[in-house]
């Protein structure tokens, strides 16, 4: 019990920060907001999942992908494949001219469910598929690249060019994708009606639910002696490397942590919002996904979430009033966290809290910065 | 020749970069327990001998025998697991961990993917730790991050998490650069200390240093081998002299 | 965009004269006639002065560049409505969303237009894709979509006016046509990738093979933005058929023209028709890259009629003298006419009494001329085949009659 | 979805062998295009270690100073039509050159030593970049009024059409890279240009004053990029977000050729070139695009130092 107080909550200061987290997701923001609007942070909280892989990923082992919308993407159409399926029973297609299969293959000339479809008619397989794929894909990419010392700008370059021939490639299919379209109009889960308010309540909780329990996972992964190492690595690779360590696979690892997350965040969007298309998988959502991780804090679990619900209310609320101004603020907000806040959000409340957080600001604050040697110097790095 | 009572036997080394070649047919044989000296003007070759051996570099041809079994082609980690333990020339620890955690993170057992998920910082761990700390003057200093080690304490504590590993070969790459005379000395006992039941080979500047220490001196020039003996034979040989101690 | 300086107003004023005098007798009514706790039972955002209507187009993204004219004429039209007394007395306030070019952020925003604006009817999409994403919200939610777009049909929804044609009024006139008239027996169907062109082509080629008994030498998909089509051009040359079939859009129309041109695939030598060039992209392309192709459109900005003749006025006095109005900007122009009309007649904003009491609106006023809204909700209206010239406007040889909206043809699936 | 043109009908050899010239040709006019693209960034990637996302975003911008200039000579001195394009060329290349030593000076020196932090804050410049071309030149795509003469095609032969804009885009890639080479190997600015990618320390030891080196070689780079995207306004239109639709590609030339080689960047950009309008000859459209994109993600995989590993690792 200690031990997971400690490991997994992460001691006094862990655990307040997620509590706190609990509070605001399970209460406050369901008490304050209406139906629509608390809709809108679940599908936030889905890109979460990803900023979330992303902290693992990007700020702990210093390795960005660009590409993280394919395991969003993945996850996601997995989900959606099962739902439609559900939604395209023959009473409900009878005006296609093969009733029984989703609409858009109707449209599509095809007149048989591909057999890529058919597993998908069990909900259980379609749930493992929902992080399974995800892992596998990553695996896949991760080793290939990872054991030949792939890093830094190649990985991310490749991730992206990964990402943009996955939305080509579901476009390019549309008899199995529904392309461009992404498959949409998904009902009911079991007979289960997803788009009712209580539903949406529901799956919200849900959502929240399993962000907090992806966050404490990560927690653990990182209390272990793996959190160290990871911090190791992103220093002194070699050093790593000749204390008997194989590199590449715990990247490899990290890399598809993430990706699982990613699919099941995924899904959660899709149950969410009731529709999937390749516009979530391609480049953009891919690299706006490590903006939401940056903005909080790109070492910073908790502050996934929050720099995720920032810029997307920001997003919201401003395209709403001057959709003119807002690619300008997301552009600037990119330049500033790089050049400004390095930490995001994590950063700048840590600072706040230094005197009584040293520790934790040594970590949060770039290696060179003089600062860090100041603030050591005077607490002798005693924590 | 295959079997060897030799822990290191290095047969006919060659790299080239671009058809520059660093070493060049090197052959070179370390016993148990013995302290090997290479020494050598700036550009023999000395760091990439070390390299080729640990796996940072792949060689062109030759063959590397450590234990009798070939170490070229095989991952750097599984070398380190056959027993070779390599220290960087500069002090190559992790800045933003304590001693103790720099120490622990060497500790050779659970070192897999899910051994780390694993792993347990066990009463016999941090036993083998404070042990490892006592032996390389660091007791004290186990709960400073590293980057406040100074540069001396930083060369001991890289030697520790070698020993850590409890390698059955050490390699050293400069280990007194930037010492002050009493770290030196220091130096000088651990390593003493620490050869006894292992061999080490080491790459070091400082003569007087080496004379203190050396069982055995090789001394590379162009990657190739110049002269081998005890520091002595080397002192007196004029081709050694030429080339490197004459300037 | 927004409404312009008093003597635009005024124009408007004057120009909505003269399509007063052209629809049916439309005379203003007064809000007092109908209290609002009668003609809103629903709870939408109608007050005894106002009714609340959305917006929901892309003002920024991919899709900007094509939606821009459809956000222009909708205001157009809500501006001229409200200057002759607006809807039952009430004035039109408009809410203006962004679809940001993204699925998502579509059905977002037309969740956020009728749950919490609770608007009375909604004027917006332009994609497929993105009409696709809020279908089910407007369904879901009891709404009402007015879509501009001539689209792949094959839909039909109690909650949607489509006010552009569905690809067999489109399509099979305008084969005709090119068959009789140029003798053409061997078609190339090229498209962008996605529903519309696939569903069209599927279409085009059925009739072309079951109807014309003509051959399809090739068919193609390139993605949006594809803006390479040497190797395309290349085998067309290799077919020679008699007939290019382009269903291509946005920015790759521009490089695709231009690169024919440069292949010395002109007019004089070669047949090409399209059912994706208005007035619009032709701006983009530039029409000297276009001279004596064809366009298959409901509307034409160079038609010549009272109505046409007012809107264009209207138009440019709003937009600027520089403006173009292409096939879409018209239909998205019909949208609040016909939702206007359609509350009249039910004398309620309810969306079910509107869904019911449009079939069989027949609105005389519009600009491409007389139209009637079927059952199905898609609208009568004829095709028109245009040949472009190089200022960039179109020049009518071709039109149909009234073709009745099939969104299902028998068929052709 | 695999048809063959070739065996759909019957053609006489003499067609047959103009569409394998003009199929060729489709591939070098492909090859020159991602030459001109790749050209810019294998300076600031290859050479700086820069990673610029925002370089498509230079390229719109020179397209768009095409269109500005084609938009006066029409309003003001329509007489001049047939030449601006030329003087065009060499505006956009000052003008995305400027506006690259800004953004050097503004944002990318403070970021060298973190490649990955460069390319997020890029990102956002090219986000910003965008909305700004939306907001001066507006949403709708543009294109310049071309000069007659590039838009023709002539006939060696009455079946082989060679457009014209093509061999113009060849020739000008073939001579922009060709002077790339002679200032970076032949020139004194070009050595310390050089001189900085290997040893910044030492350079500026050796009075080379490298920040200066730094900017003159970012702002090169995006003048390519800007002459590549005025090049571009002969085969297809500029929108705001034009940029972006080739950026994914000119990386992935750059990093498959191996980053800070020139020959690299030739020869891969080359290949992908031959390698798509092949697979777009004999596959569908997409398909080819994504086939081609496949092929070389899975090469980088397996030879991730690309085609030519550079000697100095960025």
């Amino acid at each position: 019990m200690k031990k997971f107080y400690n490991n997994v909550l992460g001691g006094r200061s862990g655990s307040i920060g997620v509590i706190i987290l609990a509070i605001l997701l399970f209460a406050i923001l369901p008490m304050s907001l209406d139906a629509f609007r608390l809709n809108l942070v679940g599908k936030y909280l889905t890109y979460a999942f990803v900023a979330v892989g992303l902290v693992l990923l990007w700020g702990n082992s210093g390795v960005l992908s660009l590409g993280q919308g394919i395991f969003f993407g993945l996850g996601g159409y997995c989900m959606a494949m099962f739902l439609k399926l559900e939604a395209s029973s023959v009473e409900n297609t009878k005006i296609q001219s093969t009733p029984g299969i989703p609409d858009f293959m109707d449209w599509n000339q095809i007149t048989h469910l591909p057999s890529l479809w058919v597993p998908f008619k069990s909900l259980p397989f379609a749930l493992v598929a929902v992080a399974f794929v995800p892992t596998f894909i990553a695996f896949v990419v991760g080793t290939a690249m990872f054991k030949r010392r792939v890093g830094g700008v190649y990985f991310a370059v490749i991730t992206q060019a990964l990402a943009l021939i996955l939305s080509l490639g579901i476009d390019g299919n549309q008899g199995l994708t529904g392309g461009r379209n992404g498959i949409t109009d998904l009902r009911t889960l079991l007979g289960w009606d997803i788009r009712t308010k209580s539903a949406q309540y529901v799956l919200y909780f849900a959502c929240c639910a399993l962000l907090i329990g992806a966050i404490l996972l990560s927690r653990f992964v990182l209390s272990t002696r793996m959190g160290r190492l990871l911090l190791a690595m992103k220093d002194k690779e070699d050093r790593v490397r000749f204390s008997g360590y194989d590199v590449a696979s715990f990247k490899v690892f990290v890399f598809c942590l993430a990706a699982a997350m990613s699919g099941v965040g995924g899904a959660l969007f899709v149950l969410q919002v009731g529709f999937i298309s390749p516009s979530l998988v391609g480049i953009v959502p891919s690299i706006e996904m490590v903006i939401f991780a940056a903005v909080g804090g790109k070492q910073s679990l908790l502050g996934a979430v929050y720099g995720t619900l920032v810029v997307n209310a920001g997003k919201s609320l401003f395209s709403e009033t001057f959709p003119q101004l807002w690619l300008f603020l997301m552009g600037g907000l990119f330049i500033a966290v790089v050049m400004l806040f390095p930490n995001g959000l994590a950063g700048i409340f840590d600072s706040i809290g230094s005197r009584f957080k040293k520790r934790s600001l040594i970590k949060a604050l770039p290696k060179t910065t003089e600062v860090t040697v100041v603030e050591l110097a005077e607490t002798g790095g005693k924590s | 020749m295959s079997e060897t009572n030799f822990l290191l036997a290095i047969e006919d080394l060659t790299v080239s970069f671009d058809g520059f070649k660093a070493v060049d047919g090197l052959n070179l044989y370390v016993a148990r327990n013995e302290l090997r000296v290479i020494i050598g003007p700036n550009g023999a070759g000395k760091t990439t001998v070390l390299d080729l051996i640990c796996g940072k570099t792949r060689a062109t041809a030759g063959s590397i025998k450590f234990k009798n079994c070939e170490l070229l082609g095989m991952a750097e980690h599984k070398i380190v697991h056959s027993g070779v333990g390599r220290k960087f020339q500069t002090p190559s620890i992790y800045e933003n961990l304590t001693v103790f955690e720099n120490l622990e993170l060497s500790y050779p057992s659970g070192q897999s993917v899910f051994g780390t998920l694993a792993f347990r910082r066990t009463a016999e761990v941090i036993a083998r730790i404070e042990e490892v700390a006592e032996s390389i003057y660091l007791k004290d200093q186990l709960d400073i991050e590293g980057a406040f080690l100074s540069h001396g304490q930083k060369q001991w504590l890289e030697i520790g998490m070698l020993l850590m590993q409890n390698p059955e070969m050490l390699m050293l790459d400069e280990p007194v650069a930037g010492m002050s005379p009493a770290e030196r000395e220091q130096t000088a006992e651990l390593l003493k200390k620490i050869c006894e039941n292992r061999s080490i080979l080491i790459i070091e500047h400082d003569m007087d240093f080496v004379s203190r220490i050396a069982h055995k001196v090789t001394v590379l020039h162009l990657g190739k081998i110049l002269a081998e003996g005890s520091m002595a034979e080397i002192q007196n040989n004029e081709k050694v002299q030429d080339v490197y101690l004459g300037h | 965009m927004n409404p312009t300086n008093t003597s635009s107003l005024h124009y408007c004023r004057k120009v909505f004269g003269i399509l007063l005098a052209s629809t049916l007798a439309t005379s203003p009514l007064f809000a007092g006639d109908f209290p609002t706790a009668k003609v809103n039972t629903t709870g939408l955002a109608v007050t005894d002065t106002e009714v609340t209507v959305g917006q929901l187009h892309s003002a920024t993204g991919t899709m900007a560049i094509s939606e821009t004219g459809s956000i222009q004429a909708e205001q157009l039209a809500i501006d001229q409505i409200n200057a002759a007394g607006g809807v039952l007395g009430r004035q039109i306030k408009v809410i203006k969303e962004d679809g940001a070019s993204d699925w998502p952020t579509f059905a977002e925003k037309a969740k956020k237009l009728l749950v919490n604006d609770k608007v009375a009817s909604v004027m917006g999409c332009w994609t497929s894709a993105s009409r696709k994403a809020v279908l089910p919200v407007f369904e879901k939610e009891n709404g009402m979509l007015y879509y501009p777009t001539f689209y792949e049909g094959l839909e039909q929804s109690k909650n949607v006016i489509y006010t552009g044609q569905e690809a067999t009024q489109q399509i099979l006139a305008g084969l005709d046509w090119i068959a009789k008239e140029k003798k053409a027996k061997t078609f190339y169907l090229i498209g962008s990738d996605y529903i519309w062109p696939r569903t069209s082509n599927k279409i085009a080629r059925k009739h072309i093979e079951n109807v014309l008994k003509g051959t399809v030498v090739g068919e193609e998909y390139y993605a949006l933005g594809h803006t390479q089509f040497g190797s395309l051009i290349n085998k067309i040359k290799l077919k020679k058929p008699d007939v290019i079939y382009a269903i291509i859009v946005g920015g790759s129309n521009v490089s695709f023209y231009k690169q024919l041109k440069a292949a010395g695939i002109t007019a004089d030598k070669q047949t090409l028709l399209t059912i994706s060039v208005t007035e619009d992209e032709v701006l983009g392309i530039g029409g000297e890259n276009l001279v004596g192709f064809y366009s298959a459109m409901k509307y034409f900005q160079s038609l010549q009629n009272p109505n046409n003749e007012a809107f264009v006025k209207a138009f440019k006095a709003k937009y600027g003298e520089k403006s173009v109005i292409g096939d879409v900007t018209q239909a998205a122009y019909l949208g609040p006419w016909l939702w206007k009309m359609a509350v009249e007649k039910a004398g309620s904003f309810d969306v079910d009494k509107i869904a019911s009491a449009s079939p069989g609106i027949e609105y005389t006023g519009a600009p491409e001329g007389y139209v009637k809204l079927h059952p199905n909700h898609h609208l009568w209206s004829k095709l028109r085949i245009g040949q472009w010239q190089a200022d960039g406007q179109a020049k009518v040889l071709y039109e149909s009659g009234l073709i009745e909206p099939n969104p299902f043809p028998k068929g052709y699936q | 979805m695999f048809n063959i043109p070739i065996t759909c009908a019957t053609y006489t050899s003499e067609e047959i062998r103009s569409i394998f010239i003009m199929q060729g040709f489709a591939g070098l006019s492909l090859f020159s295009i991602l030459l001109l693209m790749a050209l810019g960034l294998a300076i600031i990637f290859g050479q700086m270690g820069v990673v610029n996302l925002a370089h498509g975003e230079f390229m719109a911008l020179g397209a768009y100073m095409v269109y500005l200039c084609s938009q006066i000579t029409a309003n003001h001195f329509p007489a001049f039509q047939p030449y601006y394009f030329i003087i065009a060329i060499v505006v956009a290349f000052i003008v995305t050159a400027l506006v690259g030593a800004l953004v050097e000076w503004g944002m990318i020196r403070f970021l060298y030593k973190r490649p990955l932090d460069t390319l997020l804050a890029t990102w956002g410049l090219s986000l910003i970049m965008q909305q700004a071309f939306r907001s001066i030149f507006g949403a709708r795509e543009v294109t310049p009024t071309l000069p007659e003469w590039l838009m023709g095609s002539f006939k060696p032969t009455p079946t082989i059409d060679i457009p014209i804009n093509g061999v113009f885009v060849m020739g000008l890639s073939l001579l922009l890279t060709l002077g790339v080479y002679i200032f970076m190997f032949r020139s004194r600015t070009g050595l310390h240009m050089r001189a900085t990618v290997q040893n910044r320390a030492m350079s500026s030891a050796v009075g080379i004053n490298t920040s200066l080196v730094d900017r003159f070689t970012f702002a090169l780079g995006c003048g390519i990029a800007g002459v590549a995207g005025a090049a571009f306004t002969t085969i297809g239109s500029t929108g705001p977000d034009s940029g972006s639709r080739y950026i994914v590609d000119t990386f992935l030339v750059v990093v498959f050729g191996g980053a800070g080689n020139m020959a690299g960047t030739i020869v891969s950009s080359f290949g992908i070139a031959q390698g798509q309008s092949i697979s777009e000859f004999f596959l569908e459209g997409t398909m080819g695009k994504v086939a081609t994109l496949m092929a070389i993600v899975v090469i980088l995989m397996i030879r991730p130092q690309g085609l030519f590993p550079s000697k100095v690792r960025t």
